[in-house]
Parts: C-alpha cells; structure tokens; sequence
C-alpha cells in the first residue's frame, strides 16, 4: 500500500490541481506510466507513478488544489487490496487498460471533462478539442469551454476564442475598488535644523539646542564651531580652580578653604538636565583648557570707599532701587575692559579680533546647577540703575530660560562673581572664543594698614584669566589695576 | 505682626524668589544666602517682596540679623 | 632610474617571464605588433611566440582559454585590448573565473592575471572610452588593481600573480606616458593598502580627498592649490578597488570629517558610491558635512576636446566640491 | 529489433561493463526525477535519460590524468568519470557532503580528483575552459587530452567558433563531442541552425570530425578511442557529433509542446540499453539470471546512494564566505552588512562582501 502524492513539477511549485484522471481504480500502473493531468500556476502536466500496483482509490477530486507532497491517490501492491465496497466513481471517457506511453499525449487529449466538472459531478459531456494551456487560461478566466465553439482548424479551441469568450460573458473583468486610502498627513515635522551630524552630537553632550545658533556651515548648516561658539560658558568647579598655577602678583595662599557645600541634597529627578548641562561644559571647559594657553593674576581690591558710598547711597533709595556690591564691580570691568582692549573680543581662525562694544558676560547660577553667561550689551555705557535693571532682568530670564539668542551668543569678556556663594577667589577658565575672564570673591572685612595704622577695610579677591596669544602678564596687571582705582571712586561709576 | 503670620509672608516670599525651593526645606535654622543659594540680587528681591507685603523696610545694616529663615521671621514680626 | 609608466609595466612582465616559466602573455597584438600601448615591445623576440601568444580577435575565447590555463596550472596574463572589449568576455570572467572556486566548494583556483587599459581623455569617442572597474570592484571572487604610480606599475604585477584567485589590473591610458624616478631595485609591492600620498597638518580647515588611477595626478594638483587657499587636504590613492581598504579611508575621515571622492566612472552605482556609502555608514558622526563626489557627467564620452574634458573630472571641479564640503563658499 | 553496429558484440565481458555504466546513469537519473517530485531535490534538474551510451563509450577511451568539461546535464558524465553517486545525490540535496558542498547543485558537478572540471549553465561557456586546459597540456608538454561535451545548442553560439577556431589554430590536444540530441531546450535543430550537418561546421576549422550513432555505444567507444588517440599523439583537436535524443523533456517543468510523442516513441525504440542487452542477449551473453544480478547491483548501489544523501548535513551558513578568495579575509574592515558600526568594532572579522 503506498500513498501517490502531488509531485513537485519545478522548484516553484508550491500546489497542483488534478485537472485529470488518465486511470481509473482497479487499472494496473507501471513504474513511469501516466496517472493524471495536474494543473500548476504555469501550465497542465501529465504525471506519472514511481510505484508498480493498482490504483485502489482516488483520495482528491478533480479541481481540488493541493499542496505539493498530498496523497491524490492510494496504490496497492495487489489487485486484491481493492476495497469492495468501492463506489463507481465516473469513469474517464477513455478505456482504461495498461496505458502505454504514446497512447495518452497530452498533445491529442480529446475530452477533457470541462473545468467546473468536479462541482456539479454527473457525466463528462464529450467538449471541443483544447491544448493543456488554452483549457488552464479558460479555466483561470472562468470560462466553461464546453460552450465555445472552437475557431482552430477541426474545431479546436484557441486562446482567442477563450478570451473573446471571457469578455463577453465579463468574468474576467478584475473589479478593483478603488480604496482612496485616507493616508494621514504625517503630523507637522517640527523644524529640523540642518547641521551636521558631529554639530549635532557635540551639542547634545553640551546640551545646546540647535534651533537657537545660526549655521555658519554649508547651506547654513549649524557646524561644530557653530555649537561651540553658542555654548554657555559655566564656572569649572572649585578644586579645579585651586589647582589653577598661581601667577606671580601676591596673591593669598590659593588653597583658601571653602565653606562646606551646602547640605541640601538637589532633587534626583532634575540632576538629570543638570548633569547633562555639567558634563557638556566639562567637555567644553577641558577643550578651551588644551587649545587656549591661560595666565593668571589676582590682586585684592580696596572696596572701602564703594562700600561706603553705595551703603549711603541705598539709605535714600527705595528698596526697589537699592545697589548691590556685584553692580559696581561689573561696571568697573566694563570700564576697564575698555581701556584694555586686549581682554576684550575674540580669538577665531588662528586671530584676535579686539571688539568695539563691552558686552559683559554675567555668570548667572541656574537655580537646579549649571551656569548661563547671558550678556549685558555695552555695559561700560550704563548707569548703575542702568545697570541694575538690566542686571536683575537678565537674571531673572536666565533663570527661566528665556534668554535671547544674541544675549547667549557673544559677551566678549565674562565675569563670575562666585563670591556671592562665599567663594573667596576665582580662577576662572576662559570661554573660547573670548580672550579673558574676571572672578571676584568674596566682600570680606580684611586687616588693612593704612598710613602706618591697621585697620579693617571691606576688600574682595579679584583674579583675571587671560589668552597669552592675545595678551601677556603686563597688559592683565594693568587691567586689574585699573578696576581697583575705578572702584576708588565709586560716585563716578 | 504675630509670628504665624510673619512665618506665612516670610514662607511666600521666598516661595517667590526661590520657586524650586521645598517647602519642608525651610526649616527654622537654614541660611538664605548659603543654604537657599540666594546670591545678592536674590537676597535683595526678597527683601523688596518683604517689603512690599509686610510693609517691613530692612535696611542693608540690619542685613546680619536676617541672615536665616528664623532671622528673617523674627525681624518681620518685630517690626511687622 | 628616469622611467615611464609603460617602461615599468613592461619590467614587471619581463621580471615575471623570467622568473616563473608557467607565465605566459595573451592577447591581441601582443607579439609582432608589439602590444597596442607598446607595453609588449620586444618581448616576443626575447620570449618566443610560445610565450608572448598572439590571438584571434576572440575575447571571450582566449579569456575563456586563459582561465582554462590557469585550472590547468598555468600562470597566464591575459591582456584585453582595452575594458571596451572586455564586454565580450564579461561571461567568462564573471559566470567562470570569479565563481569557479566557490562554486566548486573550494577544489579549482583560477590563478590569472587579467590587464587592460581603460579611462578616457585621448578622445577616443564614446565606444573607446569607459571606465568600468567600477563595475569588476562590484563582483566577490574578483581582486581589482588599479595602479597610478610607476612603484605600482612595476610591482603589481608579480604579486598579483602570487596570488590563487584571479586578479584584474586596470591601467589608465592617460598613465602611460608619465615619467619620472623609480629605485634601480624597484620590486613587488603589497596590493592589500591605500596608500596616503599627502597629509592634512590639522593647522586650517581639512578634507580627505580620495581617488585612484587616471584621476590621481589631477587631484595631486588640485590639494596643492587648495593648500594656498588654507585648505588642507589629505589625498588617498586607494590602489585597490576590490577589496576597498577601508580602515585607511575613515581614519582620514575621522581626523579631517570631511571627503571628496574623485572617481572617472559615472556617478550613478559607481565605485565613488560604494566609498560614500561606507563613509555615511561607518564615519557618520565624524562628517562635517556631505561627502562630495567628483565623477564623469552620465553622457557617453564626447569626441570633441572641449566636451571630452566638460564631461571628465577636472582639477576645478575637485577644488569646487572641496569648498563645498569646507564650506568655504557656502 | 535491437540492430547494433555490423560486427555485433565481441567481448561479453566487456559489453557487459558496458550495459551496466548505462544502466547506472538510466536508475540515477530516474530516482532523480523521483526525488525532485517529492521536492528533496529543487532548482533545476537536467536528466540524461536517452544519451547514456554517449557518455559511456567516450569514457572508456580516457585516462586518469585526460580532463572533463561538461554541461548542465552532466550527471551521466560525473557518474561514469568516477565521482560516487551518493556524492553526486547529496550535492543535489543541498548537504555538505556534495561533490561541491552542495553550492553547486545539479548543474555545477565538479570533482579535482578525477579532473572533472564540471557543469556549466551557460550553453558554451565551458567550450573556451576547454581550450585552455588543453592549451595549458601543450605548454608544458604533457600528453593529456582534454574532452569537452556540449549539445548542438552550442554550436550557435560565438564562443563555439571562436573555440574551435583557437583549438585548430594553436593545434591543442582537445576532443569535441557535440551531443546532437535534435532539440535545444524548445528550439529544433532545423530552427537554429542554417546548416545542420554539425560535423561538416566543424570540418570548416580543418577539425577533423566524424558523425556516430549516439544510441550505440560500440560505436561510440570505437569513435572515441580512435579519436582521443589521435589527439593524445598530437594530431590536433578531433569533433565527434554524437546522434543521440533525450527521451524526457529537457528539464522538469517543460509539457514537451515542441516535440510529437509519436518522434519520442520512436526514438525509444533504440533505446541504447535495449539496444546493447538484446544484442548480447542475442549472442548468449546475457543469461537470465545475470541481468537479473546487474539489475539488482545497480539498484542498490542507488538506494545507498539514496541513504547517503538524505543523511547528508546542510554545509553551516558560517562557512559561507569561504572560497570566495582562498580563504583570507575578504575585505580588512568592512562588516559585511556594514550599518552603524561603532568604530572600534569596525575591525570585525572579513565576511561575506555586503
């Protein structure tokens, strides 16, 4: 007993379909005789048996499609395995009987039963002589050859007379709806700033959002020197400025011990940003370090006689107007900065261009960490009010985080005033592609000799940090200087 | 001005200046300039809410005895 | 010693002839005429007809001869005209030589060495003309060499046929009348490496300038003059089109982030393409900007001098796409 | 009735030899076809089922150290050169113990040890290879020769002129046999060609060429052997056009349109197994009881071969890029299919070229 199963006729066959019996059961098959007509996407096969025996039963009907390796039909070694109570099933209208070769050709097949047969059962009607192919298209096209009379030369079915046929009865017209698929406009892309991709990566590690530079690079791409330029220059953190090489005007010892950091743990939640702000200007900070070669001075200013004026000068304002000591040093810088135009401006493609207006940099600590450098424009030209207004809006914004692009884009000299936070003294690290930076410490009450008598005087650590491509030792002693005999007269300020 | 409401109007106006501060951050004995990271304009914005909602003015040398939140609750209270 | 392009290849075949008795030349005109860029001349008389084989007219037949040489332990070189004509024996080279090891589950090498002369600018019209090593870089089993220096003229040659699988040396037209010095002993030389001809110092705004073959003297050209404008360049002569030597590629591009790729084919799936891609693949965070390409205009090369050279890389035509890339003029 | 060549069968022995290398090929291509319906074996599938006495009677004249270029159907040839049927079956199951580690498949049979130098699917493409290898025999003096099969397809294309013209001109020791087999997959011979006496085309090449009855291989061998004997002795390259039909169709899924079965039938009458069993049976050389024996030897030397391939191993997919170059990394630094490497993992092992 053995299985005769759907052939593979090519190696993309996947099904068949017995369109065919050219044996009924209880015919005796020889290795290599005929079996059936299978239909295939391609065209109508005959197939023959591997196995000698009896075709016992048909397990398919004709016009079943069946995968590749489905028993169609079973074979027996015996004639006597025949199963008895067998029903007749139609029989082909050719006699049975051994089936030599040549005595089935595909070529001269006469009555293929019509494709639909198997539906309806019932007696194989004899049908117009029709060539494998032509009966797979008509079969393929719905069309029942039985009715066609044939064109072809003793009646024979042509492919024409298929098609013709197939239009007229309009089985083969493919209705393909037309599905206007609603395609959803993709939501409104948010303005992708063109910039390449390392401007986009060093400025997600500086935390620079790119929308707010203007790109330099081709097509006006935002390039690396974009984001570099447009980064907010941040105080490196303390121990970094201890080991700052002191320069050789007196300073105090510059291990001067810090208060402890504050108790208070930030919130975890907000660290993140944070962090991110902290490592991007790391990144920044250890760069300008490598390509800017810093020098360093310090100097203590007298603060007495400012101090003095600005506190009988708050006693006839109104709180809303009073001064603050910060005020009177940034418009000191900014004077200075202006007599000293070496620590002024930027250093670009390989050159210092020295700038005509002081915008200063203010150092303003963002209240979850971090540090922004918005800049006050010409601020060598503002009254103190002036100042203070601007001062305390500037802030304020900086804060949150509504700082114009031109604020961020181009101080030309930065201070840092830590000595808010009780710093005592700063050396700061310079932000390319400025030229110098100022740190002020602490307003401390000092010992003082004054005319021979030892006093105490209100006085603060003043440092500059400063480009030795640009300017040397001499020109920064002269820049501190000066501030320090600005702040000598404070009405002046 | 009792103490609770000066502890309140004092509470508020850092509230002001400082929003990200915590409430349960402002324990009696904090120090606004260090532990509440008011830098001088801060410091002086407090002063200025104070003075506009309590009506209590503190002049620059009275600075040292406002320098914690109980400081600053008692000065208020005192002059409120 | 003062040599040329062509007096180095003809070195390197007589150096090979004398040293391995198993390698022989084929081809059309390679004997009496002398070969048809003179790269032959003489050598019939030294070697005998056996050796330096003249052919019929049959490229797909004594290519096809030639790889039936070599499986049958030969050395041949096999010289076709120009690229132009390998055309006829693309099924040879391709369906045989390149597939017969693989095919084979490793048993038959096919150690040949396969030369012609390709690229344009002697306005030979368009049939005269191609540049298709881009095509051969395309297929696995094939080695493609494409020398532009006399050290590499001479030496590639034996080194190629050292090696088991089959090897195609292009050598651009326009190569060889270049002169100029090579060592006395000048030998084989490694196939495996680009070579960096010239070095960006990192002081103004830098690029890679990468080419091979014909183009080489030309983009030569083109990095001094951009040096003048303070434009730095690193040049690569990739030597190797298959396989690409890709490391020598990205590392340059990591330093400058910028590249121009300077390649005679025409653009579109050219050799040019595959190195962009790799590049926008493997070095895309180090890029600054696009990668540029500087390739033959996708017309069928003019006869006409002043269309031949508007269709071909040009000296101006580098520097422009490397102020692209520098942005220098964006 | 079975009509061999005048002079009948001699030597039993021998003709029984004979009568078993074609019963080989006739059960190996059978069970091919059988296996390639049950799907074991896919792709395409050339079978040699009809031509069997050509490929016997020309390999009996041929030495160890003579060389083979053959085409897609190229089973019988590989069979009868000594490559093992169950090598030549598990190359068609795709498993590594293929003669080709199954990457060749039914069309690319090759084998070193014997010089089998293959099937080739390009119609010609091997005709050239051919010239070469008997190029390479002249260079170096050897007396091998080089046998190169091809179907009267060929014979319309260039590279069979440009071949011919080579081997006749540089006089190397090669041995046409044009299989004539009438059909070119679809296309009759009287469709393709102008002149379709083949051994007078290759006459024009000064090739000396002689047409055999492809159905009887007594003929062919004594072809054969006087033919490859001349070329061993340096007389040149030598044609044999080999008349022969194929009783299948060209390949597994071709419904035959081009061809009546009445022609098929005809053909099968002489057919060459037929032909050689009846004419020694004739003679009294073949009892009973010995074909019964032959039969029974051949069968199951194909079911061994049937259980060596299906126990065959698929060839790991890790081994894929191996002899694309002898074995070095194909390119330095390229990852195959590249992507967004990280840099320093750029330096991955050479793998298929992406």
């Amino acid at each position: 007993m053995a299985d005769f199963r759907m052939p593979s006729l090519g190696a993309d066959m996947e099904h068949g379909k017995v369109v065919e019996w050219l044996v009924k059961p209880g015919d005796y098959v020889h290795k290599g005789d005929l079996v059936a007509a299978v239909d295939t996407d391609k065209t109508v096969m005959d197939i023959e048996s591997f196995q000698e025996g009896v075709v016992a039963e048909f397990l398919v009907d004709i016009g079943d499609t069946v995968d590749v390796g489905t028993p169609i039909a079973r074979i027996t070694a015996t004639p006597a395995e025949l199963p008895p109570s067998q029903p007749q099933p139609p029989a082909p209208p050719l006699t049975s009987g051994t089936l030599s070769p040549d005595a089935r050709s595909p070529l001269a097949t006469e009555a293929p039963t019509p494709a639909h047969l198997g539906a309806e059962g019932g007696h194989a009607e004899p049908s117009a002589k029709i060539s494998p192919p032509v009966r797979h298209l008509a079969h393929t096209l719905g069309v029942d050859v039985g009715r066609i009379s044939g064109s072809g030369d003793d009646g024979e079915v042509t492919r024409d007379d298929v098609e013709r046929a197939a239009e007229a009865s309009g089985a083969g017209e493919r209705h393909v709806e037309a599905r206007a698929t609603e395609v959803p406009s993709p939501p409104a892309e948010a303005r992708r700033v063109r910039s390449s991709p390392l401007a986009r990566r060093l400025a997600a590690e500086l935390g620079v959002d790119l929308s707010g530079l203007a790109g330099t690079g081709p097509g006006g791409a935002v390039t690396e020197e974009d984001v570099l330029s447009g980064v907010p220059p941040k105080k490196p953190q303390t121990d970094e400025a201890a080991e700052a090489p002191p320069s050789d005007a007196h300073t105090p010892e510059p291990g001067v011990p810090l208060e402890e950091a504050p108790k208070r743990q930030r919130p975890t939640a907000v660290g993140g940003k944070a962090e991110s702000l902290r490592q991007a200007i790391g990144a920044l900070m250890s760069r300008s370090k490598k390509e800017i070669p810093h020098y360093y001075l310090s100097t203590t200013l007298d603060l007495a006689a400012a101090m003095a004026w600005m506190q009988a000068a708050n006693q006839q304002r109104p709180v809303s107007s009073r001064l603050v000591p910060s005020a009177l040093l940034l418009k000191a810088t900014a004077l200075a900065a202006k007599e000293v135009p070496d620590m002024n401006g930027f250093f670009t493609k390989g050159a210092f261009q020295p700038s005509s207006g002081v915008h200063l940099g203010v150092a303003v600590a963002l209240r979850h960490g971090g540090l922004v450098a918005p800049a006050l424009h010409d601020a060598d030209t503002l009254t103190l009010d002036e100042l203070m207004d601007q001062l305390r809006d500037l802030v304020g914004r900086a804060r949150a985080g509504r700082l114009q692009r031109a604020e961020m884009a181009d101080p030309t000299i930065t201070v840092t005033n830590l000595g808010d936070l009780g710093v005592e003294s700063v050396y700061g690290v310079i932000y390319p592609p400025q030229v110098a930076m100022v740190g002020f410490g602490k307003v401390l009450e000092q010992p003082w000799a004054h005319n021979g008598m030892l006093g105490i005087r209100h006085a603060a650590t003043a440092t500059l940090s400063a480009d030795h491509r640009v300017s040397d030792g001499l020109r920064g002693g002269r820049f501190l200087a000066r501030i320090d005999e600005l702040l000598q007269a404070p009405e002046n300020l | 001005m009792n103490d609770q409401d000066a502890r309140q109007a004092v509470g508020a106006a850092i509230g002001k200046v400082a929003p990200d501060v915590e409430p349960e951050d402002l324990e009696g004995g904090a120090r606004l300039r260090q532990d509440l990271e008011l830098d001088s304009l801060d410091f002086l914005r407090l002063v200025q809410v104070i003075a506009e909602t309590t009506g209590v003015d503190i002049p620059e040398a009275d600075y040292p005895a406002v320098a914690t939140v109980d400081g600053l609750v008692t000065y208020v209270a005192g002059h409120g | 010693m003062k040599t040329t392009y062509r007096e180095a290849m003809r070195a390197a075949l007589r150096d090979a002839m004398q040293r391995d008795e198993r390698v022989f030349l084929m081809g059309e005109d390679v004997g009496r005429y002398g070969g048809s860029f003179a790269v032959s001349l003489g050598l019939l008389e030294e070697f005998g007809p056996d050796r330096i084989r003249d052919t019929p007219l049959s490229e797909s037949g004594f290519v096809g001869a030639g790889i039936g040489a070599a499986l049958g332990g030969m050395r041949p070189v096999v010289e076709i005209m120009t690229v132009n004509f390998s055309l006829l024996a693309l099924d040879q080279i391709i369906n045989n030589a390149a597939t017969l090891l693989h095919m084979s589950g490793g048993q038959f090498n096919v150690p040949i060495v396969i030369r012609m002369t390709t690229g344009a600018g002697r306005q030979l019209g368009a049939q005269h003309s191609h540049s298709l090593e881009g095509w051969y870089a395309h297929i696995p089993g094939l080695r493609i060499l494409t020398p532009a220096t006399l050290a590499d003229a001479r030496g590639m040659l034996w080194t190629a046929l050292q090696d088991p699988d089959p090897v195609l040396i292009f050598e651009h037209g326009s190569l060889y009348n270049m002169a100029g010095d090579l060592d006395d002993d000048a030998g084989p030389v490694d196939v495996d490496k680009a070579a960096l001809l010239r070095h960006a110092d990192g002081t103004g705004e830098s690029l890679t300038l990468i080419t091979y073959g014909g183009t080489l003297p030309l983009v030569l050209a083109a990095a001094d003059q951009l040096a003048e404008e303070g434009i730095d360049t690193d040049v690569i002569d990739l030597r190797t089109l298959r396989p690409l030597d890709t490391h020598t590629i990205l590392d340059s591009v990591a330093g400058t982030h910028r590249a121009v790729v300077v390649d005679e084919g025409w653009r579109s799936g050219s050799i040019s393409a595959e190195i962009a891609a790799r590049i926008c693949e493997l070095a895309f965070f180090d890029l600054d900007a696009p990668v540029e390409r500087v390739c033959s205009l996708e017309v069928p090369v003019p006869y006409a001098k002043h269309l031949e050279e508007a269709a071909l890389p040009s000296v101006g035509r580098v520097m422009a796409a490397a102020r692209r890339a520098v942005g220098a003029n964006g | 009735m079975s009509t061999l060549k005048n002079q009948g069968v001699t030597d039993a022995e021998h003709a029984g030899h004979l009568l078993r290398q074609m019963l080989r090929v006739r059960r190996l291509e059978e069970k091919c076809i059988e296996l390639y319906s049950a799907a074991k074996i896919r792709g395409f599938l050339h079978v040699y089922i009809g031509e069997e006495a050509v490929a016997a009677g020309v390999m009996e004249a041929l030495a160890p150290e003579d060389a083979v270029v053959a085409t897609y159907r190229e089973h019988g040839h590989a069979l009868l050169r000594r490559v093992s049927a169950g090598a030549i079956l598990a190359e068609m199951y795709g498993h590594a113990e293929g003669c080709c580690r199954g990457r060749g498949g039914s069309m690319h049979l090759f084998d070193a040890a014997t010089r089998f130098y293959g099937g080739n699917a390009i119609v010609a493409g091997g005709l050239p290879l051919a010239v070469g290898l008997a190029l390479a025999d002249r260079m170096a003096g050897r007396q091998r020769v080089t046998v190169c099969f091809f179907g009267e397809g060929a014979v319309a294309e260039g590279e069979f002129h440009e071949s011919m013209n080579l081997a006749a001109l540089w006089q190397l020791p090669v041995l046409f046999c044009c299989e004539n087999n009438l059909y070119a997959m679809g296309t009759a011979l009287g469709r393709s060609e102008s002149q379709t006496d083949i051994a007078l085309k290759a006459a024009a090449y000064e090739i000396s060429a002689w047409a055999v009855d492809g159905m009887d291989v007594l003929a062919v061998e004594q072809a054969a052997g006087r033919a490859v004997d001349a070329v061993r002795s340096g007389g040149g390259p030598h044609f044999l056009e080999l008349r022969t039909y194929r009783f299948r169709a060209h390949s597994m899924f071709d419904p035959e349109l081009y061809r009546e079965k009445s022609e098929v039938a005809q053909w099968m009458e002489r057919d060459p197994i037929s032909l050689l069993q009846g004419a020694m049976q004739e003679a009294g050389q073949l009892p009973e009881e010995d074909w019964a024996a032959l039969q029974a030897d051949v069968d199951a030397e194909i079911s061994t071969a049937v259980g060596f391939a299906e126990n065959g191993t698929p060839e790991p997919v890790s081994e894929l890029s191996r002899f694309v170059y002898s074995d070095r990394a194909e390119d330095g630094g390229y990852t195959g299919d590249g992507g967004t490497a990280e840099r320093d993992t750029r330096s991955g092992k050479g793998g298929a070229e992406g």
